[in-house]
């Protein structure tokens, strides 16, 4: 790749290679390496169905994969499910969100991590500090300019966007090593998008690198440092944002162009890559 | 201005009285105050002290297997199991402790950890094999059935000793006479209201039953979760064994066998849903009263038991129907 | 008649012992445990194996009949029965004697009787009308509240017994008397709640009929929480151990014994002769039934509790 | 090439054998086989043409229950009352023509009309209240149940006349004898499988059973569905009502009081799940005849009668597990 | 509004006065007004939580609102539910989707309108003509460019985007007289995305009217002929894209500028309007 020569890389913090994941005769996975390096914004991109969520699901405990290797800072890894990855450091907004509907936004946001009362109310009766956990949500939200009827409203009740905040604030609320993000945005307007952007620097800023799966190719090409391309299940290429244009990744990830071991690019598919209005290789 | 104009850290939470008001189990309750107000009206003797206590005494049993049913009901499970562990519980107990010598504290504790063992078993098997709550419980049903027939030689236990018998005797509570196993199951719906309302166990069983997968991506250990509820049930189930043994004086083989309806409608009667993740502890407790005060007031009436049946029938569905339409006007 | 499963063989095929089949009403009443260990006991000392069923609750016919069914495919030689619905289990049997077996009804008869080769039964509205009688003798003349424990709509066993106290008792059912009758489904928790209502209803209850012990016990639990354990008579039908030691101790005044475990000895033996020799055994036979009480009345025949303990159920 | 790479005109669709293995009924039908296979092994007359159809006989009442209850599971329902329906319909139809002197014919249609009544008000409850079928049909229970003993009392009804029995008798087929009423019930089974499987209608059960709300917004006509599943459901216990009269040969107050859990077990074994939208009727014939060959096989062993209970509890739970292993390879 | 004057304009098909929703002590709809001519692509686009879900359930039956008159071609019309709605030639594509997940694509893309076999068959014996409804669904799809693993998979296994392309190809099949999109391609990849902007187009050259709901404004301005600004529950502005630039278009979203009666803008939010690079106006 055109950026594999110059700097010595440095260990990434997580990587995996050969991942394979078959359900009965459809390959989601097909034997994909992944690589995020300390403190970079990765974009995932690729057509629908790819096997983007299959792969985030595969690296942070979500789902078994059937093959292949899982590093965490150069050590093998095989997480026994989400909850491991997670005490790990990594944190996830699942591309269905995994909320639980009926309870209010508070509950989600701290679930599995709620907040017990000071002193002998919370160790010994175990009580939880429900002001504590609105009052901290309420912040979480307001940083994200989501407009909210109640922060009482159970998470069934919440607009599309308003429940994809709750999941986006929630995992940035919790970033310790890693963030992976599905499509944080798909369902979030202009305002709220760019402010989840601004978070995902914000935590970048912090030194935690950050996996961002996304369908937008100007946020894709504002914030990522390096790309990750997926098509057909595995990856097709890994990019930096500077060395192509957007067309070009476009076509990458459809197929029409593809990328050479010298990170040039070589036409693969005459006519679609006309269409997508990109220079030949 | 509108509500949706508000910012979320100034936003507009809802008045105690509203809350009252839509509080799940206000429909019920609702429910409750009627029937009881009819039965006032329809007889003399509904509406007295002694005969409120008397209702919460005949109720104690199967509020308590309730409770451990609601448990697994919030998690979208079902137990169908419940009576048949309490009745061995109840023999066990008994058999325990006036023929094999045991002494009878020892033989309580014993009783109590082998239905947490029951339970125990079955959340074994709905989570790590899985198989459908329903299944399990069916099954188990059948063996703790048949074990308890087993085991007891279809005898019934007399003779028991007075520390199992001690939870059936009664104080004075003002005029009122009320047994201290009222005031247990009283006191155990008030913990289970507690913990599942007010700690983080109880909000991983809701997010549990609301969705099993959300709540593992969430990070919540939903396997140890899972088998934790259905143990805890089963001890409950034991601790309601104490309770049927003690007010009834005997460990009695046939015991148990409505129970599981009876303690899934008082489930469903307050108020939560069979689906999971929706419903609350005091709700049932107030579907097991609107049971025993139905059951009560019929029988004060002396409506004959047929026409009890009937009756009980078209009120179970009434009673749910008031709840509906409570709700009504807050959706 | 046409058979079912006729696949089956129905006589002792395979050159194995005599094939006893017991149906009972209900796994879940000591009174049928007596009965199996009457049937063991008769089946080793007559060398033939014995099958047992039952019905999942008092008065389940479909399980009755499915039971019945199975056994006569599994090649037996006579079905002992207690019938759970007198008249539902008629066309079954006669199916089960069209393909040659033994059919003998116990405890409960058959209606008509004759559809079974033989019955070996106490009397059920016998046993309440003595009872009754005797309620109505230990009463002296007091004025009655009586409440009365009963089975289950529609059982038969509970029907006939009831109408036999009341009969025994010298009243009718709409007699005033009679200020309370709850179902208790022969269970001792349900017999204890019936009362605690009934009590509510009219505290000066003052005679008891249970349709069995169970149900008698219950009711003295809720009686004596209330502080009325003296002044409270009950009167019941079974004569189980467990019911006779209550009569010992004063807490039942009277019951009437029945005699399950001869009923069922008398049935296997029935059988195994009808193996051998080819002889059915036919028409009734009253396992009799004895009033069981420490407090006799004149002119009423009863036993004492020592007699009872002695043949509880023997 | 794997399959994702596929274009969606050219996608490759599962062959017949692997659709066979991933069937949703295989896996009880995989516990069905195992079952069968030890009976046989175990005992002498298990094997025998005349014994399969005896248990076929055997369970053809609840088998056609059990065809309802399936209906109002797939929407995610449950119905607690279909026994007690069927009992109250049987007792009618016996009543009917032996008391009232009604032509059999006309009898047999106004009890199995009855019966659909008896669903339709289980239907609109459900829907237009709206409730909780668990409640709805628990109540509907109690209704049916003493209306049942009011309407007989007490009395069992003997002596039907012919077309009240005709499904009972039997006709040779090879050389085992065959009931009528067996045969009415496979139909049953055959025609409910065409119609969720092979019509519009059947399609919308299955949606609503998946989301009543995306099956409204869908634009399906999701009250006259419910209602009419309801209905339907209760026109088929009519249908059973007939074959339990016919098989026993009596119209009895005290039937249907187990079938209830009995057809939920099937439906449940079958491989149909309690929260909707998932499962197949025929899943539910292997359900049914799970149970009929467990206590058929049992009985012919010479197993005693709680000794029966307690197997039957671990078979139960043995044959879900069979399913679910069966399973675990195509996941 | 700037283009009120010239042309006389033709009879709205949908339009709506003063619609109403609440739940609870939240206020979802607040006074909306809505109106949408013959053969326009109609964009609604608002805030997280705006109410515009809210707005176009109203407009298609599926919510009842507490107040407020909606209009057919002129005439009055109270739906009793999204089938009556349906029944007018108003296809919806609903946000969350409203698909039975359990069920295959096919049977998802004709319920409630599955296709009979000819003859008695389908007459006598109502018989599915499952090989037509699955050939006509794989053509859908195509069209689409949706990569699928099997058209047997039940819609729960899908990936997003493809469960959200089942529910598009649904809605654009059936279109007859108005076709409601609430973002139908916040899920999708560029590649599918257009196509989805492209099916829109073909929607509306056949003179059948979109209501398109979208966070993407370059897909806004791409392909609407008219404006729908919400904000907080009810109709901010309704204008032209050629009149107005897309910051200015975000600055009404957001409430930093207002339209004013003349069809100009004027800052009602100093500070969020220099925020949004907005001129004065
Ligand atoms: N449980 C499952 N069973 C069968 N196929 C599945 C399952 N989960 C995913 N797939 C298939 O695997 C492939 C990859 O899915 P995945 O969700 O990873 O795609 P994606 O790249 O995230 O797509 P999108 O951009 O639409 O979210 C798809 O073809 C999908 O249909
Ligand atoms: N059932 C409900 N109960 C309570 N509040 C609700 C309910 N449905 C919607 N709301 C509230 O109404 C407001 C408008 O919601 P709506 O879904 O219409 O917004 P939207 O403009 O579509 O937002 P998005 O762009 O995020 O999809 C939100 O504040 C939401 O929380
Ligand atoms: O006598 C028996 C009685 O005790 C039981 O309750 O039912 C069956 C009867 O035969
Ligand atoms: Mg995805
Ligand atoms: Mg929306």
């Amino acid at each position: 790749m055109k950026d594999s020569a110059p700097e010595k890389k440095p260990e990434p913090v997580l990587s995996a290679r050969g991942l394979v994941k078959r359900y009965g005769h459809v390959t989601a996975i097909d034997g994909a390496d992944f690589e995020l390096l300390p403190g970079e914004v990765l974009a995932v991109i690729g057509d629908n169905g790819a096997g983007k969520t299959s792969l985030i699901k595969a690296l942070t405990g979500a789902l078994v994969p059937d093959a292949g290797e899982i590093r965490l800072h150069g050590e093998p890894i095989r997480f026994s499910g989400p909850l491991e990855a997670r005490r790990h450091g990594i944190e996830t907004v699942y591309q269905d969100l995994a909320v639980a509907p009926s309870m209010d936004i508070a509950a989600n946001m701290f679930l599995g991590r709620e907040i017990r009362r000071a002193g002998p109310l919370g160790t010994v009766f175990r009580m939880l500090d429900k002001k504590a956990m609105r009052r901290e949500s309420a912040d979480y939200m307001a940083a994200l300019q989501i407009r909210l009827g109640s922060l009482g409203q159970a998470v069934e009740t919440l607009s599309g966007g308003q429940r994809q905040a709750v999941a986006v604030a929630r995992a940035a609320a919790w970033a310790r090593s890693v963030v992976v993000m599905d499509e944080p945005t798909a369902a979030l307007g202009v305002k709220e998008s760019a402010q989840v952007l601004d978070l995902i620097r914000r935590v970048r800023d912090k030194g935690i690198p950050v996996i961002l799966i996304s369908h937008n190719m100007p946020h894709v090409f504002e914030i990522a440092d390096r790309i990750h391309v997926h098509r057909l299940g595995r990856r097709e290429a890994l990019i930096k944002p500077a060395d192509y244009s957007m067309a070009e990744v476009v076509a990458i990830m459809t197929g029409a162009l593809s990328v050479t071991a010298d990170g040039g690019t070589v036409v693969s598919d005459d006519e679609a890559a006309s269409a997508a209005g990109v220079r030949r290789g | 201005m509108t509500a949706s104009t508000m910012t979320p850290t100034a936003v507009k939470e809802p008045t105690a009285a509203r809350r009252l008001l839509t509080a799940p189990a206000a429909g019920p309750f609702a429910a409750l105050v009627l029937a009881s107000v009819f039965f006032s009206l329809s007889t003399d003797q509904f509406l007295s002290g002694g005969n409120f206590s008397l209702i919460l005494q005949q109720v104690m049993v199967v509020g308590t297997l309730a409770i451990g049913q609601t448990l697994i009901i919030l998690t979208a499970g079902i137990d169908l199991a419940c009576g048949a562990i309490m009745a061995f519980g109840g023999i066990l107990l008994a058999k325990l402790a006036v023929n094999s010598g045991v002494p009878p504290v020892l033989a309580i504790l014993l009783a109590i950890a082998v239905c947490g063992g029951f339970g125990l078993v079955n959340g074994l098997l709905v989570r790590l094999v899985p198989l459908p709550p329903f299944i399990v419980t069916l099954g188990m049903l059948n063996i703790a059935f048949a074990l308890t027939h087993i085991y007891s030689d279809e005898q019934t236990v007399t003779g028991l000793p007075g520390p199992l018998t001690a939870l059936g005797k009664t104080f004075p509570l003002g005029r009122t006479d009320v047994t201290y196993g009222s005031l247990l199951t009283v006191g155990l719906f008030l913990v289970f209201a507690y913990a599942l309302n007010g700690t983080a166990w109880g909000r991983h069983v809701y997010a549990l039953g609301n969705s099993a997968e959300s709540a593992r991506l969430s990070g919540i250990r939903v396997t140890r979760l899972t088998i934790g509820i259905y143990t805890v049930a089963g001890l409950v189930y034991g601790v309601a064994a104490l309770l049927l043994v003690s007010r009834t004086g005997v460990g009695d083989p046939q015991a148990g066998q409505t129970e599981n309806l009876d303690s899934i409608t008082a489930v469903v009667l307050g108020g939560t849903s069979l689906f999971g993740g929706r419903g609350t502890v005091l709700g049932t407790f107030v579907g097991v009263l609107i049971v025993g005060v139905f059951r009560n007031g019929l029988q004060l009436m002396g409506v004959s038991s047929v026409y009890q049946t009937l009756v009980t029938g078209v009120l179970v569905i009434l009673a749910v129907t008031v709840d509906q339409l409570s709700r009504k006007g807050t959706r | 008649a046409c058979g079912s499963g006729s696949g089956s063989s129905s006589s002792g095929s395979g050159g194995g012992k005599v094939k006893v089949g017991l149906i009972t009403k209900t796994d879940t009443n000591p009174y049928f445990v007596k009965m199996k260990q009457g049937a063991e006991q008769a089946a080793k000392s007559e060398g033939v194996s014995l099958m047992t069923a039952a019905g999942k609750f008092d008065g389940d016919n479909g399980s009755q009949v499915t039971a019945l069914e199975n056994m006569v495919a599994a090649g037996v030689k006579g079905v002992l029965i207690t019938p759970n619905d007198s008249k539902a289990i008629v066309p079954a049997i006669a199916k089960a004697r069209a393909k040659g077996v033994l059919v003998i009804a116990l405890d409960t008869p058959p209606e008509p009787q004759s559809s079974v080769d033989a019955l070996f039964a106490t009397d059920n509205e016998k046993a309440g009308e003595l009872i009754g009688q005797y309620a109505k003798a230990a009463m002296a003349g007091k004025k009655a509240k009586i409440a009365t424990m009963d089975l289950a709509p529609g059982v038969s066993v509970g029907v006939q017994r009831h109408d036999g106290f009341v009969k025994g008792f010298g009243i009718t059912d709409s007699d005033p008397s009679i200020v309370c009758s709850q179902d208790t489904g022969g269970d001792q928790a349900k017999g204890q709640t019936a009362m605690e209502n009934c009590l509510q209803k009219a505290p000066d209850i003052n005679l008891v009929y249970a349709i069995n012990e169970p149900a008698a016990l219950g009711a003295f639990t809720a009686i004596k929480a209330k502080g009325r354990a003296k002044d409270v008579m009950i009167v019941a039908i079974d004569g189980g151990c467990t019911g006779v030691k209550a009569v010992k101790d004063g807490t039942i005044a009277a019951t009437a014994q029945q005699y399950p475990l001869k009923m069922a000895a008398d049935g296997v033996k029935a059988v195994a002769a009808y193996g051998k020799s080819g002889t059915k055994t036919s028409g009734y036979t009253d396992t009799g039934v004895n009033l069981i009480t420490d407090k006799p009345q004149t002119g009423i025949d009863a036993k004492d509790s020592a007699f009872g303990l002695a043949n509880c159920w023997g």
